[in-house]
């Protein structure tokens, strides 16, 4: 998650913004100019780095908005009179944001590498559009001649072709842009954003939308983008398809790397860092001519250079030392009044095929409330695939899957979540690179799973979730540990908090003893029965000693088909299931 | 109809050529896991190199043949002094240092070969042309660059497929350590993928030299393509390069001529396409 | 040793210096020497462009003793990459940055539609040493803006009168996708339909694509007289090669603005042999003035003038012709602009005079390519003058 | 000297952590030895540091009398190291077959005594699904496989972490009988596992890890003698 930045990078930046303030009064035409742009693209990277180093979303095509931005401008002006400012950059941003949309709306379908590619495909097509077309004067560019400005009563308050003023200008932008999404990075929403980068499908899981937390991101940072350009377009009036070109993108992810990606203020580090060492390599009265001949080379090895010293970019030097902090907080012992969601949870010949293969064949099951519900069968017996089925990890190829009664068969594995199916995964799935609490924050807030929520309404209630999340699980002490350093079995606990505090009532939980010891072992175990007073258990576990210790009733699946259902002394003595999985190791009866 | 076959031959023949470029950068991608920006870099050098070497040895193939050790040893120098660093750093990283590379590259062809447009001789006995139809004939050289491509095409994957390294480098996509744990050297291993996919990217940009001639910038659009068809094919299936390469080929072929206003987005749209119906390329694994 | 902190503290005070850089800039103007700045590409594919105008004008400063109107000249450059998204940033790096006092440049149309931007909102005396756009001397087109190159579409009109006078009827016309392209091919079409001309297809391809097969399939196809290109740089060389390489030169013959062979000459080999261009310059120009030019240029860099460096040394000319009718004084923009307005004079490439929108009136001459050198064939359009439509300039 | 391996004072660090505090550790040429403890104490990291696939920080890692440690793990694998690691790591991309192929060398002393035949031999279900990928198998077949390429290195000591976790109960019997056999050929093994019951069946010699830290090594016999103390260690 998100942290503020260290006091030493607070100091930084103070001073950058003190300077900057005072950079009109001592600089010529020239230096002001290069300062202004310096800001404009700093709002650009800003942008970038909130979809990139937050959300973890590469868009190798950020361009296309700020290209966008900066045309708006052009299509709002004309030459009859100054246009709005307020107006000619809020088509900027609109128009960006339209864009992101109708782009993002693809690509979000997409993932890593695919969304890198798709996204730098979709800058290419905009930079056709604008360069081989004549919606904007083509390839050479267009001509804004008057520039926007704020006109009231025939007053001029403010005009863009004002350096100084539209210096400030620029510069007030990138103050409320930064803290603008430096806020939004805390919000419910900020917190959905850097969960995709952590662990999406996690994310859908709680019962969050990713697609619509991707889209949801990218607009936002579109927008942003669009802002950059359309403030870009009033420094010197020309606008150029160029703008959108492919290189322009790749420079601003360098910024971003550069500065380092994730911090917001880091890739304003970059951009200032790259635009002037670009600039000093290319001054000759500074660096001679030989150097400045071959910039290039200068800037390309200060670059490799940059990178093998400072893997996490310029912010890295700017970092805090880890603190370790440990509250203690009240652990309440009940659980906070939320209405239960749902309780049954039943399948109807249920069928899933993989080319041929049947991995999950008809089978018919029903899972009854406050019980736990074991699914044992051998490797290859179509366990994991029915619970992909039962999550909608995975849609069946017939059959139905009830919840309460009703058909959740084909619908997205978020709205199976938030109808009440919590599920945790075989390989242990959690935010590996935020707290535990924030772990559990995320989940909490999935109660109520928009995307769009910008305040923590209910904190005091997700607090107490929280809270009586990590203590059923045991968690308490630990709630400011990073997720990703705990070991194996506090990763699995934590998923089952998690599970807890996003309200899922009906819990099916894969392989949830794996790489446990028998003391971790027998705590969850004692968890699970504890459950069961208000929770539907869904298991699949190898570990038969648990399994008999606290399944109610046993469901035996071999070769995707079901082959025995009931209690677990029903299935015991049920033939079949002995010379099919339980060989010699199903524990006697007590007495027997 | 006949304009209908000649454009499948050039389609053919342009996929072929991208296939030698695109192979390497999905090699170095799929088992490295480096996201090579400077591949369009090592496609440029090839062809400047062409120059120099056909003028020293006098054949554009004496130049192949002294071109792709040269190059695979170039390849692993960059390797060794700059990629080895980052496999375990982040895509963004690598992004960031080859992007960087791409500066010096162009700054060291500038400063050796100047910017003007330079041009490779064909050999003498390839160059004539062969008439095709009453009125265009289409020229030899570009016929032989079509059957050394198929050639090397097969070798590959013939070496992928039915050989020990070939096991190796589909072994060491999967899991890199556990074949560094089965007492292979991944260190050496990474090291021969790489300097092979520059070679690659190398020859290509040599056999295609005496076609394309050498000039600035000459790499930045191999680059974007050989990414687009990486992406069709699958990451890292030589198999999947072929045919995006071709895909790619005779789509661009067809744009030009039947829907000349979208040529520039038909190979994006055709992307498109793909990764909508499989969303990990034609021969990608999810 | 060097340990990390160090290098870490190194680069931070480098880090320090660079920042500084856009805004403390040593200045040594001094009074009387005059500043002309040069925005031009010099690295990427158009920088041998850039490269000899800037020759040029440094050669014809050399030759008048460092001197313009009893000003010393002192050049301050600019690498603007062609690249159009830091154009006007580069242009004012030299206007406010370099403080200069006379603006010239560029190569690169979208570059030049920038700068041009910045000097007509400046007012500086700038002279346009290439690119052909032509808004610059039509919609944009401004008192202090001159141009001693040509005009896009006014190439193309030169070339379709000589292919008019050539007897060619029907023509396909190939170029990219972008305005001097479009441009080119609209001068061209002008001339060549008014004529009695016919086109038969127009065909175009993104901007830079240099995959040429499957439209030289479809030129074949068509069967026309002859082909009307336009291309640049290494594309053009491509082109021509290509062209050759599907015989398609044997039958349909080659034509162009003579941009699809200068710079390229010796590279395009036997496969440039025929290819018919108009330009305004031909290097075997039998005028007093070339000879000079072209023994001078030679000496001084051991290689011959192309367009480009006549371009560049005209502007100079031009220049001289300013500064002398202001006594040395740019403030004295009013008669600088006149004097250079109402300029003619001979330039290497014959007669040199600007037409009212500020756009060289001119020669043009036929050439065709044979033995990697452009022959000259005679005069293609008489005293040319470019449209001026929109510009109000009079 | 009759140890195959010997480690002294190792101490290894994950991150901030310190993961291995002084082990000593050894194993006799054709030993069996288990490595018993709970769950992040340290079991896993002393495989990858004998590996050579986590560095060590300090100590002395000796290999038939050589010095090992910082070696790369290919170098160790190559002087007679076989590793069976937690989660399988299979080639997928690999037919059962090529799997094997790839590893196959001779070891460190020259033996040749693992064919690919031998190890259908020894796994009857890997011969029938030769031709399948290595994605294709179930769990318990790609343990087998896992187990099988190893052997194919002709290791002198084999290393096996957690092979038995997520198989069924039958397949896990089979695994145990598998190794039981490897170990009646003199391969030295060395495994990792939370069956305390297979584990005192197969070993000769066991060592318990608390915190990093050696709490116990000793025979089969002493382990039953101090029942109490192990299961209180082992959290049973």
């Amino acid at each position: 998650m998100l942290k503020a930045p260290s006091p030493r990078a607070l100091v930084l930046l103070a001073c950058l913004l003190a300077l900057f303030v005072a950079l009109p009064f001592f600089v010529g035409p020239y230096g002001l100019k290069f300062a202004t742009r310096l800001i404009v693209i700093s709002i650009f990277v800003v942008s970038l780095d909130f979809l990139l180093g937050l959300g973890g979303l590469v868009s190798f095509g950020h361009a296309a908005f700020f290209g966008v931005g900066a045309y708006a401008v052009y299509f709002i002006s004309s030459d009859e009179g100054a246009a709005n400012a307020f107006l000619a950059l809020g088509a900027g941003v609109g128009l960006a944001a339209v864009c992101a949309l109708a782009i993002g709306a693809f690509a979000c379908l997409t993932r890593g590498f695919y969304f890198i590619m798709v996204t730098l495909a979709a800058g290419q097509m905009m930079f056709s559009l604008f360069h081989d077309t004549d919606i904007a004067k083509g390839s050479d560019g267009a001509y804004i001649n008057i520039k926007p400005d704020v006109t009231i009563a025939g007053h001029t308050l403010l005009d863009f072709d004002d350096r100084r003023s539209f210096f400030y200008v620029c510069l007030f932008f990138l103050i409320v842009a930064l803290l603008a999404l430096f806020w939004l990075a805390r919000t419910p929403f900020g917190r959905i954003v850097q969960g995709l980068k952590a662990n999406d499908a996690r994310l859908s899981a709680l019962g969050y939308d990713v697609y619509r937390a991707k889209l949801a991101a990218f607009v936002v940072s579109g927008a942003v983008a669009g802002l950059a350009g359309a403030l870009f377009a009033c420094i010197d009036g020309f606008v150029t398809p160029d703008l959108f070109a492919w290189r322009q993108s790749g420079l601003a992810i360098m910024m971003v790397v550069l500065g380092g990606a994730g911090t917001l203020f880091g890739p304003i580090l970059g951009a200032l860092a790259y635009i002037s060492l670009e600039e000093a390599l290319k001054t000759a009265s500074l660096v001679g001519d030989f150097v400045s001949a071959h910039w290039r080379l200068g800037t390309g090895l200060t670059l490799v250079i940059a990178v093998l010293l400072s893997p996490d970019g310029l912010a890295g030097f700017l970092r805090a030392a880890p603190r370790v902090s440990r509250r203690t907080r009240a652990a309440p012992s009940r659980p906070p009044a939320a209405a239960r969601k749902a309780s049954t949870l039943a399948t109807r010949t249920l069928s899933k095929t993989f080319g041929g293969l049947r991995a999950v064949d008809d089978v018919t099951v029903s899972f009854a409330p406050d019980l736990v519900h074991a699914i044992i069968g051998p490797n290859g017996a179509g366990k994991t695939t029915f619970t992909n089925l039962l999550s909608g990890a995975l849609k069946p190829s017939a059959g139905e899957v009830l919840v309460d009664g009703k058909n959740v068969a084909g619908m997205p594995a978020h709205t199976i979540a938030r109808r009440g199916v919590g599920r945790s995964f075989q390989r242990t799935n959690i935010f590996g690179a935020f707290t535990v609490e924030e772990n559990c924050r995320l989940a909490a807030q999935a109660a109520h799973p928009a995307i769009l929520r910008f305040v923590d309404a209910r904190r005091s209630e997700d607090d107490a979730t929280i809270a009586y999340a990590l203590d059923v699980v045991g968690l308490s002490d630990r709630a400011d540990a990073l997720a990703g350093a705990m070991s194996n079995g506090e990763q699995r606990q934590l998923e089952i908090a998690m599970l807890i505090a996003s309200g899922g009532s009906i819990l099916v939980l894969d392989e949830p003893l794996a790489g446990m010891g028998p003391e971790e072992t027998r705590r969850v175990v004692d968890l699970l029965r504890d459950l069961r007073r208000n929770h539907t258990i869904v298991l699949i576990e190898h570990d038969m000693d648990a399994v008999f210790a606290v399944a109610d009733t046993l469901t035996v699946l071999a070769l995707g088909r079901l082959i025995a259902h009931g209690s677990p002394d029903e299935v015991r003595r049920n033939g079949e299931v002995i010379s099919a999985y339980l060989g010699g190791h199903a524990p006697q009866e007590a007495g027997a | 109809m006949s304009l209908i076959l000649l454009q499948i031959l050039n389609g053919l023949q342009y996929g072929l050529l991208l296939f030698l470029a695109a192979s390497g950068l999905t090699l170095v991608f799929g088992i490295l896991g480096i996201i090579n920006l400077a591949h369009g870099a090592f496609y440029m050098l090839g062809a400047y190199a062409a120059l120099t070497l056909t003028a020293r040895l006098g054949d554009i193939f004496l130049a192949l043949a002294a071109g792709i050790p040269l190059a695979f040893a170039f390849g692993a120098a960059i390797e060794w002094l700059f990629i080895r660093h980052l496999y375990k750093r982040d895509h963004l990283q690598q992004v960031l240092l080859t992007f960087a590379l791409i500066l010096v590259f162009n700054e060291i062809q500038q400063t050796v070969w100047g910017n003007y447009p330079l041009s490779i001789p064909m050999p003498s006995y390839l160059s004539s042309s062969i008439s095709l139809t009453a009125d265009l004939g289409y020229p030899v050289y570009r016929l032989a660059l079509m059957a050394i491509c198929i050639v090397l095409a097969l070798v590959m994957m013939f070496v992928i497929q039915n050989t020990r390294a070939g096991r190796l480098i589909r072994a060491a996509e999967s899991n890199p350590e556990m074949v560094e744990a089965l007492g292979f050297d991944s260190r050496i291993l990474f090291r021969i993928v790489f300097a092979t996919g520059a070679a690659l990217a190398a020859a290509a940009g040599i056999l295609a030299a005496p076609v394309e001639s050498a000039y600035p910038g000459i790499g930045d659009r191999v680059l974007i393509i050989s990414f687009v068809v990486v992406v069709i094919g699958g990451i890292g299936s030589i198999r999947g390069a072929f045919l995006g390469s071709l895909l790619i080929g005779l789509a661009d072929a067809f744009g030009k001529v039947f829907v000349p206003k979208f040529s520039s987005v038909l190979i994006y749209a055709l992307m498109a396409l793909v990764l909508v119906l499989r969303p990990s390329g034609l021969f990608g694994r999810q | 040793m060097i340990d990390r902190r160090r290098i870490i503290t190194l680069a931070g005070a480098a880090g320090a210096t660079s920042l500084a850089a856009p805004f403390v800039r040593p200045s040594w103007a001094q009074a009387n020497t005059l500043k002309v700045g040069l925005l031009l590409p010099y690295s990427g594919t158009y920088a041998p462009l850039g490269e000899a105008i800037n020759r040029a004008m440094e050669l014809y400063v050399k030759q008048q003793g460092g001197k313009l109107a009893g000003r010393e000249i002192v050049f301050a450059k600019v690498d603007d990459e062609s690249e159009p998204a830091k154009a006007t940033e580069n242009t004012t790096k030299l206007i406010s940055g370099e403080k200069v006092d006379i603006l010239t440049g560029t190569v690169h149309s979208g570059v030049a539609m920038a700068m041009a931007k910045m000097a007509k909102e400046d007012g500086l005396p700038t002279l346009i040493t290439n690119a052909g756009v032509e808004a610059i001397t039509r919609g944009a087109c401004a008192p202090n803006i001159f141009r001693t190159s040509f005009g896009n579409s006014q190439v193309g009109e030169a070339t379709g009168l000589a292919m008019l006078k050539a007897g060619v009827k029907n023509v396909v016309t190939v170029t990219w996708k972008y305005a001097a392209g479009e441009e080119s091919v609209a001068g061209f079409k002008k001339s060549f339909t008014a004529g009695g001309g016919k086109i038969i297809k127009d065909i175009t391809l993104p901007f830079p694509d240099v995959e040429f097969q499957s439209i030289l399939a479809e030129v074949g196809s068509l069967k026309p007289d002859a082909v009307y290109s336009f291309f640049a740089g290494g594309g053009a060389l491509k082109f021509i090669k290509d062209y050759a390489g599907a015989k398609l030169n044997e039958k349909i013959p080659l034509w162009g603005p003579g941009f699809l062979t200068d710079g390229v000459e010796k590279a395009a080999g036997p496969a440039g042999d025929g290819v018919k261009t108009a330009l305004h310059y031909v290097e075997s120009l039998d005028n007093p003035e070339n000879k000079k030019f072209a023994a001078d240029f030679s000496a001084a860099y051991g290689k011959a003038p192309d367009v480009y460096a006549v371009q560049g040394w005209d502007a100079m000319q031009l220049l001289r012709i300013g500064l002398e009718a202001a006594g040395g004084d740019t403030k004295k923009r009013p008669e600088m602009f006149a004097a250079m307005s109402k300029a003619s004079f001979p330039s290497p490439r014959g007669p040199f005079k600007l037409g009212t929108s500020h756009n060289p009136i001119q020669n043009f001459y036929l050439r065709e390519l044979r033995g990697g050198e452009n022959k000259y064939l005679g005069i293609a359009a008489e005293m040319l003058a470019d449209d001026t439509t929109g510009c109000k300039l009079a | 000297m009759n140890e195959l391996l010997e480690a002294r004072g190792l101490n290894a660090y994950y991150g901030a952590s310190h993961v291995l505090r002084g082990v000593d550790f050894r194993v006799g040429r054709g030993e069996t030895v288990s490595l018993l403890g709970r769950n992040g104490m340290g079991k896993t990291t002393l495989l990858r540091t004998l590996m050579g696939l986590t560095p060590s920080k300090s100590g002395d890692i000796r290999l038939g009398g050589a010095d090992i440690r910082g070696w790369r793990p290919s170098a160790i694998a190559r002087a007679g190291v076989g590793f069976v690691p937690e989660g399988r790591g299979i080639f997928p991309n690999l037919t059962v077959e090529e799997n094997l192929v790839f590893a196959a060398r001779e070891g460190a002393d020259g033996r040749r005594d693992w064919t690919r035949e031998g190890i259908f031999a020894l796994f009857p279900r890997l011969a029938e699904r030769r031709t399948n990928w290595g994605n294709q198998l179930s769990g318990g077949e790609q343990q087998m496989l896992t187990i099988g390429r190893a052997l194919m290195s002709n290791p002198a000591l084999l290393m096996v972490d957690e092979a038995t976790e997520g198989l069924a109960p039958l397949v896990r019997d089979d695994i145990w009988r598998t190794l039981k056999l490897i170990a009646d050929k003199g391969v030295a093994i060395v495994v990792v596992d939370k069956n305390l019951d297979d584990l005192k069946a197969l070993c000769r010699r066991h060592v318990i890890l608390v915190k990093g830290e050696v709490v116990f090594e000793g025979s089969t016999e002493e382990l039953a003698a101090r029942d109490d103390f192990v299961r209180s260690q082992l959290g049973l």
